[in-house]
């Protein structure tokens, strides 16, 4: 039987001894010790130091049938840590005190970022162009509306914000606040960092305060975010009382296309005093596309007649086939074709 | 052969208790009268369930057979029960923590309080629906929050290490959510652990702390900290713990109990708001957001308050020991969340704003 | 317990050991109107969520059983392509709509009774002539109880039957062998154990023991030996031996009965 | 299967398979013609070779799959088609809120009472422990003699057959009256 030659086997380094990152503590044939504080373990078990620092030798109460080999940052450190205490770390960077050399540092991306960031630029660019665009209407919406406030660039970018907020799904009070709270901190940290007095920081925000709640009784978001002239919540009802009239008035006699256009017109405006859903709720219940059968009058279901040609039946109405539950019989009615909204 | 004495005549039948809303909050019944109408006497329907919202659908949808006959009986039936538990929880004689117990009990198994929570919001705090202020919420909730979002939390918590780096362990027992509606407008919770932008992070976050135990809201104070482990610290070539934000002597309310600026003074401000302002090459940073319960005074009942003017010179926000200040002020940790930051192009507007001084580049490569 | 019984008690009391003979019941209780309706709504749950009944298994194609069998079933809505379905589109296979509860007919046998399968199922009464005519002395009667033996005796009144020790003998001999005394020798019975299941302290100082045990088969009927002894007997319910026993007595005796 | 078949008989009408009766026609002529040319002398075997040109060709009634599969496997397929799932199983059962919070309601009061039942039994068993207990208890004192005998092992005692298990409803004959003493 022929034997290999030794393999060399056995600790690298001793308890206390010094190592430096990635210097081999021990080889091994399987897992004599365990990897333990900032010491790695290669495939064939093979345990170096992740951290420069002094050898330990312990042993783990979580696992005790386990011996372990660790690094410890400090020479009296003694391993395993406590459980509960912070782990010891060692922060490794070095300071680039080059200013040449940190610049470039800093300016440097990573692949991805650097082919990204061409893109991002363009898209917040467009965001900002966005947003003046809609700030240079709503000052003049404010100039129209004869709604006078003291500082018109505040106004807009409150009014902005208020939009986004109300966009991302906010109650309309949390988005009031947000929004006047965001304009107030961002004047605040600006003060702060020209050193103005606080006097005049006080009568800013006061005017801050005045301009929002100006802007919160004058105007208002329709559930489409565009900006109106403020309705009061008795107004709106009053609206929408208005709005249904109209509306069952016009469904009532519907007869042509025209009359369905009509219909549709009257939701115009409605977005300014209805919310998202109740607008929705309205459309459902008055564009319905096919009225109920309970209705009567031209909703109503019939059979055809047996001496009605085919042609002068389809040309008033419409002809389908439907399964009776009662005599479990499949029949062939006809139905007005004013029953439906997209026929007519 | 056992007794079976249940629905038997010689039992007389009790007040409907879950029918009668004079003292009892409306919050434990449905709200809306055709849900609730179809929930209850479902046999009484001709046009199939009221939540299936259209015509056609409710017209294809087929109930179990005799599931509307069963539940009546049921419902009864759990209905005496909860009449006796009642009757047990108003004796006045009981402790506080029983009586929540059998309130629990009493309502736990009402189908309306069950709809309420089940197909509603958790988070919202809508008290006309689920009313936090009753120990039966407050029991789902906590159930609902073990669930899932607690387990996530420490698994974070533990994963990124953040105990024991800032505090040792957590106990969690009440539910923390951030957001950070100032900075963005953004309506969204953040989960814990993510990677925030340092655009997001550039205005203060606003806290929700969900109170699941029976505790005084009234009475109870608590403190908010934000810590950040990782500023480095070049000199012991280590990491030191910077307070980013604090806030002390907090009321919060079962459900008013989202922290912002409408619900604190600057006396509350233990350390104004600091961003994430990370430094380029020197990792990630952790902010671990800590919420603690201040001391209780079991004799006086009142709650310890912290005296902000005084214990703001104790400590240096710059090198910030949690450990030590937590000590100190007897406070008792029951909260936390995390979100992590790291360097983006965007990092030195921030520093611009907030006046900070240009921050440090290290070299890329670990000595 | 023990304690305070050592201080009371002393050796050569008059012990008696009673026995407890008891008719288990011959029919189920009745169940409470949640449990009816309890398992009825099982029971329909699992039928609609039942596989579909392979009856091409079990009838072999264009046999006479297969006939009958696919003739009684009840026949679901089939689909017509171009037709509207209100309550849904049929969605059959193997001839069963597979949204709905899936019902199995039986066909009926020849004779029109039951099923070809089984035999017509005859319910017998539950109320039995002896529940009629109130005769407490018959085995057959409250069929849905437990019966116990009580018996009248001239001097002391109702009492189970109960039996002096003889030397030698053990509790449930005594028992049992007192019993077929007063009670004639054709009687199958079964003791549950040679232990007793309960004692009754008197006041004058005996101990009566009660003996557990089951009548299997036979019947109870005073023997001549025993009639100047014992006047009648009964088998009732837990709560007609309410009514006849005194009430202290009962009170120590309730929790050896059953409903 | 039938289906098969039925479709099987369909198929036959197709252009396809015309071509291949045809085809097949053409090889039953070859083979015919060179059969008649061997053996010309024999009139009476050219005459049955002629015959099937004669006969009149059917619709196949079976098809060619189903004409390989023996009955027992058929049944096999049968049985197999039994234990799978494919198209026995019923549609999902989806309920509405409603009918979700109403089945909850069973199930958590189907619960509650049995968890009561079960209760109750504990109890009275607790309490007829507790009574032997004592029995056992008096019995040592006023007699260790019948105690003695009362504690005798009774293991491996058998419970008696003739016990009836109570059913839904009473047998013909109620009660077996006319035990005698063996």
């Amino acid at each position: 039987m022929k034997d290999s030659a030794g393999r060399r086997l056995g600790p690298k380094k001793y308890n206390g001894q010094e190592v430096k990152t990635g210097q081999i503590i021990m080889r091994q044939r399987g897992t004599k010790f365990f990897p333990g504080e900032y010491v790695g373990i290669g495939k064939d078990h093979t345990l170096f130091a992740l951290e420069p620092g002094f050898v330990k030798y312990y042993l783990d109460p979580f696992h005790p049938k386990r011996k372990f080999i660790g690094v410890s940052l400090s020479r009296d450190a003694t391993l395993p840590t406590n459980h509960f205490d912070p782990t010891p770390r060692r922060f490794g960077h070095t300071l680039l005190d080059n200013a040449k050399a940190a610049e470039k540092e800093e300016g440097a991306l990573h692949r991805k970022e650097y082919l990204a960031s061409e893109g991002i630029k363009k898209e917040m660019d467009a965001r900002r162009e966005r947003r003046t665009t809609l700030k240079k209407e709503y000052a003049k919406l404010l100039k129209k509306l004869k709604i006078d406030v003291s500082e018109t660039d505040i106004a807009t970018d409150y009014l902005v914000r208020l939009r986004s907020c109300l966009r991302n799904g906010f109650l309309l009070g949390d988005a009031q606040f947000y929004s006047k709270r965001y304009i107030e901190m961002e004047y605040q940290l600006r003060a702060e960092k020209e050193n103005l007095d606080s006097a005049l920081i006080g009568s800013k925000l006061e005017e801050i305060e005045a301009i929002t709640s100006l802007l919160n009784s004058s105007v208002s978001f329709s559930n489409k975010f565009d900006l109106g002239s403020f309705m009061s919540e008795s107004e709106k009802l009053e609206a929408r009382a208005d709005l249904v009239k109209q509306l069952k008035e016009v469904r009532s006699n519907l007869s042509n296309k025209k009359d369905v256009k009509k219909l549709r017109g009257l939701f115009d405006g409605a977005s300014k005093y209805l919310s998202l859903s109740d607008e929705v709720h309205l459309r459902r219940i008055y564009l319905k596309p096919i009225l109920p059968e309970s209705l009567g009058g031209e909703s109503q279901v019939v059979k055809p007649r047996e001496n009605d040609t085919a042609k002068s039946k389809s040309k008033k109405s419409v002809v389908f086939k439907r399964f009776n539950y009662e005599t479990s019989k499949i029949e062939e009615l006809s139905r007005d074709k004013r029953a439906f909204l997209s026929k007519l | 052969m056992y007794k079976r004495f249940i629905h038997t005549g010689r039992i007389t039948r009790s007040p409907a208790v879950w029918s009668d809303f004079t003292s009892r909050s409306t919050s434990l019944g449905i709200s809306s009268q055709a849900v609730k109408e179809s929930v209850l006497n479902g046999d009484k329907l001709e046009t199939g369930p009221v939540t299936l919202k259209r015509k056609s659908n409710r017209m294809k949808y087929n109930s179990p057979v005799l599931i509307d006959e069963t539940f009546k009986t049921c419902y009864d039936f759990l209905e005496k029960r909860s009449g006796v538990t009642y009757k047990h929880a108003n004796n006045p004689k009981i402790n506080p923590e029983f009586k929540e117990k059998l309130l629990i009990k009493a309502e736990i198994t009402n189908p309306e309080v069950q709809y309420n929570f089940q197909f509603n919001d958790k988070l919202d705090n809508v008290t006309s629906i689920i009313d936090y202020s009753l120990p039966v919420y407050r029991h789902l909730g906590k159930k609902h929050w073990e669930s899932y979002k607690q387990m996530l939390l420490m698994q974070r918590l533990e994963s990124l290490k953040v105990i024991p780096d800032t505090l040792p362990t957590l106990t969690p027992r009440v539910s923390v959510d951030i957001k950070f509606p100032y900075s963005t407008g953004v309506n969204q919770w953040i989960e814990p652990g993510k990677f925030l932008s340092s655009g997001v992070t550039s205005l203060e976050p606003i806290v929700k702390i969900q109170e699941f135990e029976l505790v005084d809201p009234k009475e109870q104070l608590y403190t908010v900290l934000i810590v950040n482990p990782d500023e480095p610290d070049l000199i012991n070539d280590t990491f030191k713990t910077t307070l980013a934000y604090g806030l002390t002597n907090l009321k919060v309310d079962y459900n008013d109990n989202v922290i912002d600026s409408r619900k604190f003074f600057p006396r509350n401000v233990l350390a104004k708001y600091l961003p994430p302002v990370p430094e380029k090459n020197a990792g990630n940073q952790r902010f671990a957001v800590w919420v603690l319960r201040q001391n209780m005074n079991s004799e006086t009942k009142k709650c310890d308050v912290i005296d902000n003017e005084a214990v703001i010179s104790t400590f240096d926000r710059n090198n910030f020991n949690i450990r030590g200040f937590v000590k100190e002020n007897n406070l008792d940790p029951v909260g936390a969340h995390v979100w992590r930051s790291t360097w983006d192009s965007n990092v030195k507007n921030v520093r611009d704003k907030y006046n900070l001084p240009k921050g440090r580049v290290f070299s890329r490569v670990r000595t | 317990m023990s304690a305070t019984a050592k201080t009371v008690l002393s050796k050569n009391v008059p012990i008696r050991a009673n026995l407890i003979l008891s008719r288990i019941p011959l029919v189920v209780p009745e169940q409470t109107k949640m449990e009816k309706q309890y398992h009825e709504y099982q029971n329909q749950l699992e039928r609609r969520l039942m596989w579909t009944f392979p009856a091409y298994h079990y009838f072999k194609k264009g046999t006479l059983s297969e006939h009958k069998f696919l003739s009684v079933q009840n026949k679901p809505i089939s689909k017509v392509p171009g037709v509207w379905y209100p309550k849904g589109i049929p969605d059959i296979q193997h001839g069963r709509e597979r949204s709905k509860v899936q019902e199995v007919i039986l066909p009926k046998s020849e004779t029109g009774e039951g099923t070809n399968l089984t035999r017509p199922v005859e319910k017998n009464s539950i109320v039995t002539p002896a529940d009629e005519s109130g005769n407490t002395a018959s085995l057959e009667r409250r069929l849905r109880n437990t019966l116990y033996l009580l018996v009248n005796y001239k001097k002391t009144g109702w009492n189970f039957p109960k039996f002096e020790i003889k030397d030698g003998a053990s509790l449930d001999i005594i028992a049992e062998d007192g019993l077929r005394n007063i009670g004639g020798e054709n009687m199958n019975t079964w003791t549950i154990s040679k232990k007793p299941a309960g004692v009754v302290k008197n006041k004058d100082g005996s101990c009566d023991f009660f003996i557990k045990s089951h009548i299997l088969a036979g019947k109870f009927d005073i023997a001549k030996e025993a009639k100047n002894e014992i006047k009648e007997y009964a088998w009732l319910t837990k709560e007609e031996i309410q009514e006849k026993l005194n009430k202290d007595y009962f009170n120590e005796t309730e929790y050896l009965l059953s409903k | 299967m039938q289906k098969r078949n039925y479709r099987g008989i369909k198929r036959n009408n197709s252009p396809v398979d015309i071509v291949l009766e045809y085809s097949v026609s053409q090889e039953y002529l070859t083979k015919m013609l060179s059969i008649s040319v061997r053996s010309c002398s024999c009139q009476k075997n050219v005459v049955n070779l002629i015959k099937p040109l004669n006969q009149v060709r059917y619709k196949r009634t079976k098809s060619k799959n189903s004409s390989g599969i023996t009955p027992q496997t058929q049944r096999i397929i049968t049985q197999l088609s039994v234990l799978s799932a494919r198209k026995k199983q019923p549609k999902m059962l989806k309920l509405s809120k409603e009918d979700l919070i109403k089945h909850q309601t069973i199930q958590t009061a189907w619960k509650t009472y049995q968890d009561i039942l079960k209760q109750e039994r504990q109890e009275s068993l607790k309490l007829q422990y507790n009574k032997i207990d004592e029995a056992m208890n008096v019995l040592q004192e006023v007699s260790p003699k019948l105690y003695k005998q009362a504690n005798v092992d009774e293991s491996g005692k058998i419970f008696p057959m003739e016990l009836r298990v109570p059913t839904d409803f009473p047998p013909r004959k109620i009660w077996y009256h006319e035990y005698k003493k063996q």
